[in-house]
């Protein structure tokens, strides 16, 4: 089945590296370019300095259109914070939310981005507000839709109708792939169990997980099976995390622009342990969703406590993956 | 979180006016200094009070409740902060316990995090 | 549009009255009748005695034959219980869950129901073991789709899927209306004042609840407020309620057998002030929907500290809008 | 939950050996008495010990321990069940404050709710 879906990656997903200075915003262009992962997405207050509290950092701005054009890759999203308790004690008035999306608008924008990723908890109204400065910019703003939060949630439908009732093309939506966890993430588990949850605890709530039991339910019955601290923190992560359908998407592709390919763990035979890719690919095609799957990894915060983060070495896998499922022959720099 | 380097005593006109480590804000991202609402030090079990505390960054410095109101500087995604305590004599050389919280105020969590660490660290003679 | 959708009551409606003795068994069967809701839905263990820990109450069941020939009403659904936790500290091992559902399955064969309902924690594989002498008696197993679970919930699919593996047509769904409550209900606001939640901290919630805002903030939020006690447990309530989508239904809808006609108010102008019935009713429509409605009145518990409980005049109420609704006549005992 | 009727000595061959009070589970349906946990009753503000108690049911009763392990038996939605405590001498007559806790286990109940009611009962001469 002919697709028009490409291979991105958000540098998010090397932030153990970057954090720690092992690799350089050049570093990481690169790294992408070789793996044929030509689309890049960026946290901008991770990949940039200064921005947005003291200003348009122009010389990072030039050097990052340098490196697009030195490795021959395309910018995608700028993924925006939009911090509306920058005041302590106080939300952030309406009229300043706008200001402040306007602001990341015409940041996204000097980097050559077709997005800027807005949180999930940004009010509809303020995205509305922005969509014609967004059109005159040449940007679409997408809507993060991230566990807990899923496509058929309240908050979600009210974000979609707002986009409908403008008629505005310039809102849209960013599913994080991590709404679709269908197993229990062993990276997670093995952390909690080093945090000191007994093993026979991890086991039930894996177990109770893989049954899809109600969260509630599983946390009386951690409580008294004498779980308590980080026992509790394990069962609590039912509360953020379902095994919700992928096919969901199909209702909102017309306005899906980007996908989040969030993942924790990539195992030797490049399959995700967790996250269902596969199906997810699938119903992508189906929908014909045109745009690009932007790896982002986030396992390195469950095994950097105990063991060397890969973050490299787990997007290419991530990638040799998508490649499989995306019909593409494997780049050089991928072959096993 | 908190880095190995930096740790040392700080003279100022032949004094020693206290002592100061490097820190990074355990974060994914960089944050505006209004945002980062604690930087709780102790030292040998022994907790620095919230007035002796600044931070230092560029070639600028804000005690903690001054980086309440600003609005205009941020800490850097994985920038080394230098947190300088203010203690006459500062502290004996060799090995010391420091343990270091930091609370930041991050709009789309439905909580505050703090996240701690510590460990001995031996000051730089 | 013609249809096929009947209106019926769950005597749970009357639980104020039939607790308090102030109606008996056949008070609400008489009262139904009048008002033509010719269907009758009963919890069991509410409107019998005996069941199951005694044993079949047959002198009852005569009775209640006897009713249902006396005023013309029809035997809908018996909504059994499956207590799993009989035991202290155990949970009924997987055989006797089987054989205690097929006790329900007699009884309610006995009263001359098409269904019985199980709630929503029973696990998918002991309905799947008892389909089969669901079918030989003549009644359709239906899992309550009650909030926090809604139709996207995996536990939800998990059952879906396990009926349709089974090949069975005798596992369905039952879903209770109380998961689409699309505005705070008056009742629960009030009752959480008198409870001693300062009113800013109610009127917030109720806003935000409008506002579709995902729980966990809004818990922050009125924890940074200085709510505690009665105001945390209001707050919880969105953890519990959402409004979710009547429309989701549709995918279901050939497994959909009965509805809980869930209200919490009934205003004067026959109204439920927050959960939108006439949503409800198109969709159901659309849907092919062939059942009862059965009303579920749980407004009592909310209201009994501070005004006289009036089920059947709420019911009544109920009634009048499913008329309207559903393009029937109303009948002389619910003329105003 | 807490009836009116019913608040009276129980005298047995002539001895006030206790005293009993009428109740009903506060629950929308009957539930076996395996599943009734406790029934917690202070009067004037003392606590009743568990081993005091015994609920009586259609001719039969039990403790509450003994409800536990009892299979066969249900407190039927509404019913009127009789709580007699143990009291040699019973209590005075006239009024006395009687507050009484239900806890019962309900299987697809993430929770194990208890239920709590008290007022002024006036004791029957
Ligand atoms: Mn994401
Ligand atoms: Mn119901």
């Amino acid at each position: 089945m002919s697709h028009q879906i490409r291979r991105g990656v958000s540098l998010y997903s090397f932030q153990n590296d970057t954090f720690l200075r092992h690799m350089t915003l050049e570093d990481c262009v690169r790294t992408c370019a070789e793996i044929g992962a030509l689309g890049i997405e960026v946290v901008g207050e991770q990949s940039f300095t200064g921005w947005p509290e003291v200003g348009m950092p122009t010389a990072e701005v030039a050097r990052w259109h340098a490196l697009m054009e030195r490795y021959g890759t395309t910018p995608v999203c700028h993924d925006f914070m939009l911090d509306y308790k920058r005041v302590k004690g106080q939300v952030m008035p309406f009229a300043e939310q706008v200001a402040s999306v306007k602001k990341d608008i015409d940041f996204g924008a000097a980097l050559g981005m077709r997005f800027i990723r807005s949180l999930v908890s940004v009010a509809p109204e303020v995205l509305v507000a922005c969509a014609g400065y967004a059109e005159d910019k040449g940007i679409t703003i997408l809507l993060e839709v991230h566990a807990p939060l899923h496509f058929d949630h309240p908050w979600i439908i009210r974000h979609a109708e707002a986009y409908e009732q403008s008629g505005s093309q310039a809102l849209g939506f960013l599913p994080d792939m991590g709404m679709f966890v269908h197993r229990f993430p062993r990276v997670w588990k093995e952390r909690f169990v080093r945090n000191g949850v007994p093993r026979h605890i991890a086991d039930y709530i894996e177990q109770a997980y893989q049954d899809r039991v109600l969260s509630e339910y599983v946390l009386l019955d951690v409580q008294q099976m004498g779980g308590t601290g980080p026992a509790i923190a394990m069962a609590e992560t039912l509360r953020h995390n379902a095994a919700f359908e992928p096919k969901r998407m199909l209702d909102f592709m017309h306005r899906i622009h980007n996908i989040h390919g969030k993942f924790y763990e990539m195992t030797e035979d490049d399959v995700e342990y967790s996250i269902p890719y596969d199906e997810i690919v699938a119903v992508l095609k189906q929908g014909g969703y045109q745009g690009y799957i932007c790896s982002e990894y986030e396992g390195n915060r469950w095994i950097e406590d105990a063991h060397p983060v890969q973050s490299v070495e787990q997007v290419k896998r991530q990638h040799r993956m998508l490649c499989r499922l995306l019909d593409e022959p494997i780049p050089a720099a991928l072959q096993a | 979180m908190l880095c190995d380097d930096g740790f040392e005593n700080v003279v100022e006109g032949g004094h020693t006016t206290g002592f100061a480590l490097l820190a990074r804000l355990p974060y994914y991202r960089g944050l505006g200094l209004s945002m980062v609402e604690d930087i709780a030090v102790s030292i040998d079990g022994q907790a620095v009070p919230r007035e002796a505390v600044r931070l230092a960054l560029r070639g600028r410095s804000w005690s903690l409740d001054e980086m309440e109101h600003c609005f205009d500087e941020k800490w850097n995604f994985g920038e080394k902060a230098r947190v300088v305590i203010a203690r006459p004599g500062g502290l004996a050389p060799g090995q010391h316990q420091v343990d270091l919280a930091i609370r930041y105020r991050v709009s789309y969590l439905p909580f505050v995090p703090t996240t701690r660490t510590g460990r001995p660290l031996s000051l730089a003679a």
